[in-house]
């Protein structure tokens, strides 16, 4: 299917007020985990052919109301028909046949099988109870150029990018022929070419009277895409609106249940931070096959972006920064002192702190309890005969907890319950702990919510006037843009660009990274 | 020339095992034979194996201590068709096997059961007596066979009953928990009147918790075991074990010789080469046995 | 500190409580206690005695089975310190002896943490190496022989006694307190179990995961180590073909019962040594029954089948939540 | 998922190792001993291709030794003592044994239990229901099995491909085929990956668990009819401790413990591996029970660091190209 069709076909079909039929219909929903109540008494409705977008904060039940629904927790009340037809799916399996199709928010997908496998598994092509690989590679193919991925899919998935398996996780859905499709933040990493390939790609089912619901935290996302929104708040239905007539201010407040301080730019001004001193510098850096050599200063007080499309280098840069990957030439220095970074333990050592953008595989210890995940990087840089003492854990535990606004506001609950955005925030909470000289945030802003999302980048600019160099990672030219005193830009893997100053705008990068060819298409639709 | 000689040695699970092990090597290098020793980790898959790799080689004659009676038949018939004579030790084989090899050189483990319960019944004469047994491993014949010599032993006795039996698994720390409990159960053990157990070495356990739980072994509480490994004779000297039934280590010596003849004179040899299930006792100056035991190997 | 009391152990006490009972009925005097030459003497005291290898093997499994290892080669590695303890014990004294067999647990555990944190070999197979080359070492000390000693430092270590109290189940005791304090007392336990959670997250977070695994390796070994000197001081003698044979099995079956993931993670040392004690009271139960012995096995599956249930998330309800977690990080 | 770099190491290894020892005794190189290497190890690679299902997806089956065990106990008795036809009473302990593997499978899924604990019941309930059937080792007399175990292919050069050996190969085939083409195959791959994504894609985890252990004891209990092939006998202590020489088999064939990666082929090679180390030390014929053992260790050891030295030496770091197309 052709992107441009899909956007023709679809966008034109969007109905406003015509009273399309219930086709997914949830009443009274209710679910606890032990004292959690997760869910309580939601209702919520999904018309054919209607692109519904569920918000809330993080936390506030979306990805339970979607589990409760496809059944992959059991509810504890609650009904839900199709069609007007009762169901009561137990399992994704019983879902997928009673037609809803979802794409969870956790990484849902199968990293040592091949990309193919994973957009068939369990229903790929057969002939004599075998499976035709050709023909399931050549569908594989056609389905991916479809979201303008051109990739080998008989390579593992989890050889690729985040990016790529979040893909492919979209299209295995999709290509469900469900009545119902589900996404729960299939949008948060993906760039703005791949995001608007998905939109027209939902718009054209729509136009086919697939009922979609959308879950995401970018809130121009949902205004572009959605017909229709239900704010879900603490596990309670808050309301449920046409998206055309809800003022965005008016969203965030159902969504928060108050106001939101307006976040501005609060980038200080130029001249200042030529006069700050080097935090750490790095010279003629990289590693073979890896990234090219760069050279990067990090000064205190002063937020460095780094912005480039999927894959162009910035996770490699970024752990080559902390040492979680070694490079094989060029020179590190931490306040002008040459120093090697071999591992991440001489990073965390020499006062450098990193939260890594794959959270569940990289970031988070699932089992261990909040109090347990905030104090481990600080317990292991304080060594092993220092222990930080119970009463010690719970104080920096709690204080990070109301500082961050982590929710549930328990440090004894593991971390692996929590919802996605509050194991973010969790992590962040682990580096301050150890008071860092250097931060190294990639995607700290993923799944967070509005609010939350607010919280963080005012938190950067705090840490940052209190001496702190920061590195930060992010998809958002915007946010890049709010927060950066100096922007510089990847392409295949290389440095290419630094700006500074007036000249960090979302043209200027764009133009940086698109300064050859390909890419210039990007621009018009920004 | 020289023979060469392959021998498929069950593994090293006690003792007994490494003494014919070692009485092996020396009775070999006494006639100049080469002996190659395959162990089999007590594994019969071993053994077929290390027997097919011999046939492979091409040697003179092949020794199998075979570790269980049974399956032989087909690694048999292929020694027999690359001519190789095959002699047993140790354990004899499945009936059905005997064209299979030339001549077997072992103990009648039954009988030396028998030998056991014979003078036990000797011993107490007339007196009721509460035997508890220790078992060898389950499912191996020499523990089945011992069990069943020494039950057919005292089964003519109605004053001899056996009251407890449990495997101690052929090993001195199992024997020792065994006879620990044997003791609890039976009333701090002073209705048991004697101990029989399947080897020494259980023995010599079983004999170190009757001293702990304040039991004289060898006095109030008879003893009487199968092998003849040196340590019995220790405890038999001071006067804490009664008697042994020995079972030779030397089982390779009078199968070379056999071999020996075979091969210069065409002699075929008697089928069953039985050595002797000799009864020891404290009469029988168990220091000096004990001494000449000791370089053995065991 | 939490971890040291049985914060989630009601699964494991009750099953302990059953099986005792079901002791209580097979043998009616089980409970019977008497001081015997200044020693406590009964089967429950037999039980504490010869549950005593598997709860120090245990003490080190679970650390290794925290971090997502396993450790197949304790068994060998009491044959190996048993073998050494016995050949030097008529001719050194006691610090010497120990020093010579706990040194060896030591290297042992060195050898096995080299192959899993440096090489990177599986856990099983790296210790499956030592299981069979470790035996062999330990014959070879002994020669195939059963080594006996009789110095009496070293019988004591077997069967003396400390208070009434067996010497082997006051060391155990010992080890348990020991090393609660180390694990609980230092940040290893927090360490080790982020480790076991999630390595390459540690990793980043800057945790030296490769030392961590290291360390519990070489803790199992010296505990290996001391439980072999405990098992040839018991019999007075190093049966290097036997000691600690199939052992590993029951250490690791101790660390299960005590609710500890084979996923790696969350560890409890009492739970484990607890784990250890279910097994052996079933095995003195079942020496005690009078029971023909060819049914020891089918007793044991059935008891072990039994004991999981109890802890079985889908039927207890409590720490269900974890145990899907664990699931989901698997 | 192609599994093809590390079958092909594996393979690497066994003919260098093949090489090396047919330097030191030239009898190796003969079909003869290639031949016996099939045969005598045509059980363990019957129960390894299972557990190679079993590791791939995420779990450990400890019990096939003692079902192999029970197996021979089980068949020497219903044809020596109750008078079973042969063919019956295999097709009887095939669906015993299978049934008895679902049951194991369920236990695990159902009540989520650790499959390493399961299976060490199911071991010790094997184990003990063959004592229960005989303690003595029973002989088998049946005809089919003199004519079973006499029959042989004869290979050039005075080798033999015995039945049970051709029966091994079509086992393995067969095992390989299952995995790498159907959809089976798929579905353990993706246990393996992660259980929790492979139920949220539709994946009937608990069927699939059922299936896969019974996949395993089914096998085991081949291996076990193998196996009285092999001793025309049945004996309750057959087998112990081949769940680790075939655990051993499996990880040296490539396959990950933890599970998602792996292959029937390297299995195989893993499990020739072991027959060729077990080879050489029977040709060698100078070690003692502990030297034996030793040597064991240090030949694993030396397979398994070759391995991983050529794991390392394949895995230069190629960068996949990730990005979106434009
Ligand atoms: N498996 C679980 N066990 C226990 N508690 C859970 C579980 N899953 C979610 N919760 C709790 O339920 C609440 C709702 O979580 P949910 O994941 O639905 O939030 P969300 O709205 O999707 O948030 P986010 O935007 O961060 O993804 C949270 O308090 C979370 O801690
Ligand atoms: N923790 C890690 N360990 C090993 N490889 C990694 C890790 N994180 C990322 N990679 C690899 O780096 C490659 C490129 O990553 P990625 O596409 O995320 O680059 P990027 O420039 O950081 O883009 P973005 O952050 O937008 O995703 C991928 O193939 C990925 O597998
Ligand atoms: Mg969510
Ligand atoms: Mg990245």
């Amino acid at each position: 299917m052709s992107a441009s069709q899909a956007g023709a076909g679809g966008s034109e079909f969007v109905m406003e007020n015509s009273p399309a039929p219930s086709l997914l219909e949830a009443r009274g929903i209710s679910k606890s985990f032990g004292a959690v109540r997760a869910l309580q008494e939601v209702d919520f409705t999904l018309r054919a052919g209607e692109i519904h977008a569920l918000l809330g904060e993080n936390g506030a039940g979306k990805s339970t109301l979607i589990k409760a629904i496809t059944g992959v927790f059991p509810r504890d009340a609650g009904v839900i028909r199709i069609s007007g037809e009762e169901v009561a799916p137990r399992s994704a399996k019983a879902a997928l046949q009673a037609g809803i199709a979802t794409v969870y928010q956790e990484v849902n997908l199968l990293p040592n099988l091949s990309v193919a496998q994973n957009l068939f598994l369990d229903r790929q092509p057969m002939r004599l109870g075998i499976v035709r690989e050709a023909e399931m590679r050549r569908r594989a193919k056609a389905l991916l150029g479809g979201f303008g991925l051109d990739i080998d899919v008989s390579a593992p998935l989890g050889s690729y990018s985040v990016a790529v398996q979040h893909v492919t996780a979209i299209a295995r859905a999709v290509d469900l022929s469900a009545r119902v499709l589900i996404l729960d933040e299939p949008t948060a990493s993906l760039d703005r070419h791949e995001v608007e390939i998905l939109f027209d790609i939902m718009r054209q089912l729509a136009g086919r009277g697939i009922g979609i619901v959308f879950v995401s935290h970018f809130l121009d996302q949902v205004y572009e895409i959605s017909d229709c929104i239900t704010v879900l708040r603490n596990g309670r239905l808050v309301g449920q609106r046409e998206t055309a007539s809800l003022p965005r201010l008016e969203l965030i407040r159902m969504m928060l249940g108050r106001e939101l301080a307006e976040t501005t730019s609060v980038r200080a001004a130029t001249g200042e931070h030529q006069a700050r001193e080097v935090c750490a510098s790095f010279e003629g850096y990289g590693k073979a096959g890896y990234v090219a050599p760069f050279n990067l200063e990090l000064r205190h007080g002063e937020v460095v972006g780094l912005a480039g499309l999927l894959g162009s280098g910035r996770t490699e840069t970024a752990r080559l920064v902390f040492g979680a990957e070694r490079a094989d030439r060029g020179q590190a220095k931490v306040e002008g002192e040459p120093v090697r970074l071999l591992s991440p333990r001489d990073g965390v050592r020499h006062g450098f702190g990193y939260c890594p953008e794959e959270r569940k595989t990289d970031g988070i210890v699932a089992e261990l309890t909040v109090r347990e995940n905030i104090v481990l990087a600080l317990q292991a840089k304080r060594g092993l005969h220092r222990p930080l003492s119970r009463r010690e854990q719970d104080e920096i535990a709690s204080r990070y907890v109301k500082m961050l606004d982590i929710r549930p506001p328990d440090p004894e609950r593991p971390v692996g319950l929590l919802s996605g955005g509050n194991q973010q925030k969790v992590l962040l909470a682990r580096w301050l702990a150890t008071s860092p000289r250097l931060l190294v945030l990639d995607e700290p802003t993923r799944g967070i919510d509005v609010g939350a999302h607010a919280e963080i980048i005012r938190l950067i600019r705090e840490l940052c006037d209190d001496g702190l160099a920061l590195l930060v990672i992010s998809s958002e030219l915007d946010e890049i843009v709010t927060y950066s005193d100096r922007v510089v830009v990847l392409r295949d893997r290389a440095h290419v660009d630094e700006l500074t100053g007036e000249a960090i705008d979302i043209s200027n990068i764009l133009a940086a990274i698109a300064a050859d060819s390909a890419v210039v298409a990007h621009e018009g639709r920004a | 020339g020289q023979l060469t000689i392959g021998f498929s040695q069950i593994g090293s699970e006690s003792g007994w095992r490494a003494a014919e092990t070692s009485v092996s090597k020396q009775e070999a290098a006494k006639r100049q034979v080469n002996l190659k020793i395959a162990d089999a980790q007590q594994k019969q898959e071993n053994q077929i194996k290390a027997i097919r790799s011999f046939i492979a080689q091409n040697v003179d004659a092949i020794f199998l201590a075979p570790v269980v009676s049974t399956g032989w038949d087909s690694v048999l018939k292929e020694a027999k068709e690359a001519k190789i004579p095959v002699v047993l030790l140790d354990r004899d084989i499945d009936p059905s096997g005997k064209e299979l090899y030339l001549t077997a050189v072992t103990s009648d483990s039954v009988h030396e059961g028998e030998v056991a319960g014979d003078w036990l019944a000797k011993t107490v004469g007339a007196k009721a007596c509460n035997i508890v047994e220790l078992q060898g491993t389950v499912g191996a014949s020499v523990a089945a066979n011992r069990k069943k010599g020494f039950d057919t032993a005292i089964a003519k006795h109605s004053n001899l009953k056996v009251v407890r039996s449990q495997t101690g698994d052929f090993t001195r720390a199992k024997g020792k928990e065994v006879m620990e409990s044997f003791i609890k159960a039976e009333g701090g053990g002073k209705s048991i009147c004697a101990v029989y157990a399947h080897n020494d070495d259980m023995m010599v356990g079983a004999i170190q918790a009757m001293k702990e739980a304040g039991l004289k072994p060898g006095k109030e509480i008879l003893t009487v075991s199968i092998d003849a490994v040196p340590d019995i004779f220790k405890a038999m000297a001071a006067g804490e074990a009664n008697a042994t039934v020995e079972l030779t280590p030397n089982m390779a010596g009078p199968a070379l010789d056999a071999i020996a003849a075979f091969k210069d004179k065409g002699t075929v040899p008697p089928k069953w080469i039985q050595t002797e299930s000799k009864l020891y006792t404290a009469a029988d100056d168990p220091q000096k046995i004990y001494d000449s035991k000791k370089g053995l190997g065991y | 500190m939490t971890a040291l009391l049985p914060r989630r152990g009601l699964a494991q006490i009750l099953a302990l409580i059953v099986i005792l009972a079901v002791d209580r009925v097979v043998s009616p005097q089980f409970f019977d206690l008497r001081l015997q030459d200044g020693r406590l003497f009964g089967s429950l005291i037999d039980v504490l005695n010869r549950g005593t290898p598997v709860a120090l093997l245990s003490l080190g499994m679970v650390l290794v089975i925290a971090t997502r290892g396993i450790d197949l080669s304790v068994g060998a590695v009491m044959a190996i310190s048993g073998a050494i303890a016995a050949s030097l014990a008529d001719s050194h004294g006691l610090p010497v002896v120990l020093a010579a067999a706990l040194g060896a647990g030591l290297v042992c555990g060195l050898w096995n943490g080299f192959l899993v944190s440096v090489l990177g070999m599986q856990p099983i197979v790296a210790t499956l190496i030592l299981m069979v080359a470790g035996r062999g070492i330990a014959q070879l000390i002994t020669e195939g022989r059963i080594v006996t000693f009789s110095s009496p430092d070293l019988v004591w270590l077997g069967n003396g006694s400390i208070l009434g109290v067996p010497v082997p189940v006051a060391i155990a005791l010992g080890m348990l307190i020991l090393t609660g304090a180390v694990v609980r007392g230092s940040a290893l336990g927090l360490l080790i179990e982020a480790t076991g959670g999630n390595a390459r997250a540690s990793e980043l977070a800057g945790v030296g995961t490769r030392a961590m695994i290291l360390a519990v390796y070489v803790w199992c070994g010296v505990c290996a180590a001391l439980a072999g000197v405990i098992a040839a001081a018991d019999i007075m003698g190093a049966d290097a073909n036997n000691a600690g044979l199939w052992l590993e099995l029951d250490a690791i079956l101790a660390v299960v019962i005590g609710g500890t993931s084979l996923f790696g993670g969350r560890f409890s040392l009492v739970l484990a040594v607890l784990g250890a004690l279910i097994i052996q009271t079933m095995n003195t139960g079942i020496l005690l029954s009078g029971y023909p012995p060819e049914f020891n096995l089918l007793v044991k599956a059935v008891v072990v089948l039994a004991v999981l249930l109890l802890q079985s998330p889908k039927l207890s309800g409590f720490s269900g939540v974890v145990a899907r977690l664990r699931r989901a990080k698997a | 998922m192609k599994g093809l770099p590390p079958v092909l190491i594996t393979a690497i290894v066994l003919v260098l190792g093949f090489a090396l020892c047919a330097v030191q005794f030239p009898n190796i190189a003969s079909t003869r001993v290639v031949g016996n290497l099939l045969t005598d190890n045509a059980f363990l690679g019957i129960v390894a291709t299972g557990m190679t299902f079993v590791i791939i997806s995420g779990g450990i089956d400890l019990s096939v030794g003692s079902v192999i065990g029970f197996t021979t106990v089980f068949v020497a008795l219903a044809i020596e003592r109750w008078g079973v036809p042969p063919l019956v009473a295999f097709v009887a302990i095939l669906v015993l044994s299978a049934g008895f593997g679902a049951a194991m499978g369920a236990v695990i899924h159902v009540f989520d239990l650790p499959p390493f604990i399961v299976t060490l019941a199911g071991m010790f309930l094997a184990r003990g229901a063959s004592f229960l059937l005989s303690t003595e080792s029973v002989p088998i007399t049946a005809p089919i099995y003199s004519t079973v175990s006499d029959f042989a292919l004869r290979l050039p050069g005075g080798g033999r491909l015995t039945a049970i050996a051709i029966i091994m190969l079509a086992i393995v085939i067969g095992g390989a085929l299952l995995l790498t083409l159907t959809r089976f195959g798929a579905n353990v791959y993706a246990l393996g990956g992660n259980r929790v994504a492979a139920n949220l894609m539709g994946v009937a985890v608990g069927r699939m668990t059922v299936r896969i252990y019974m996949l395993s004891s089914l096998l085991a209990g081949i291996a076990g009819i193998v196996f009285s092939f092999y001793t025309s006998a049945g004996y309750s202590l057959s087998a112990v401790g081949v769940e680790l020489d075939t655990i051993a088999a499996v990880v040296i064939g490539g396959t990950l413990l933890t599970g998602g990666q792996g292959s029937v082929i390297g299995t195989f090679l893993g499990v020739l591996i072991q027959g060729l180390i077990q080879t050489y030390i029977n040709f060698d014929g100078t070690l003692s029970s502990w030297w034996t053992k030793i040597a064991t260790g240090v030949l694993l050891f030396a397979f398994i660091a070759l391995q991983q030295a050529l794991v390392a030496l394949a895995r230069r770091p190629v960068a996949k190209s990730a990005g979106a197309a434009s």
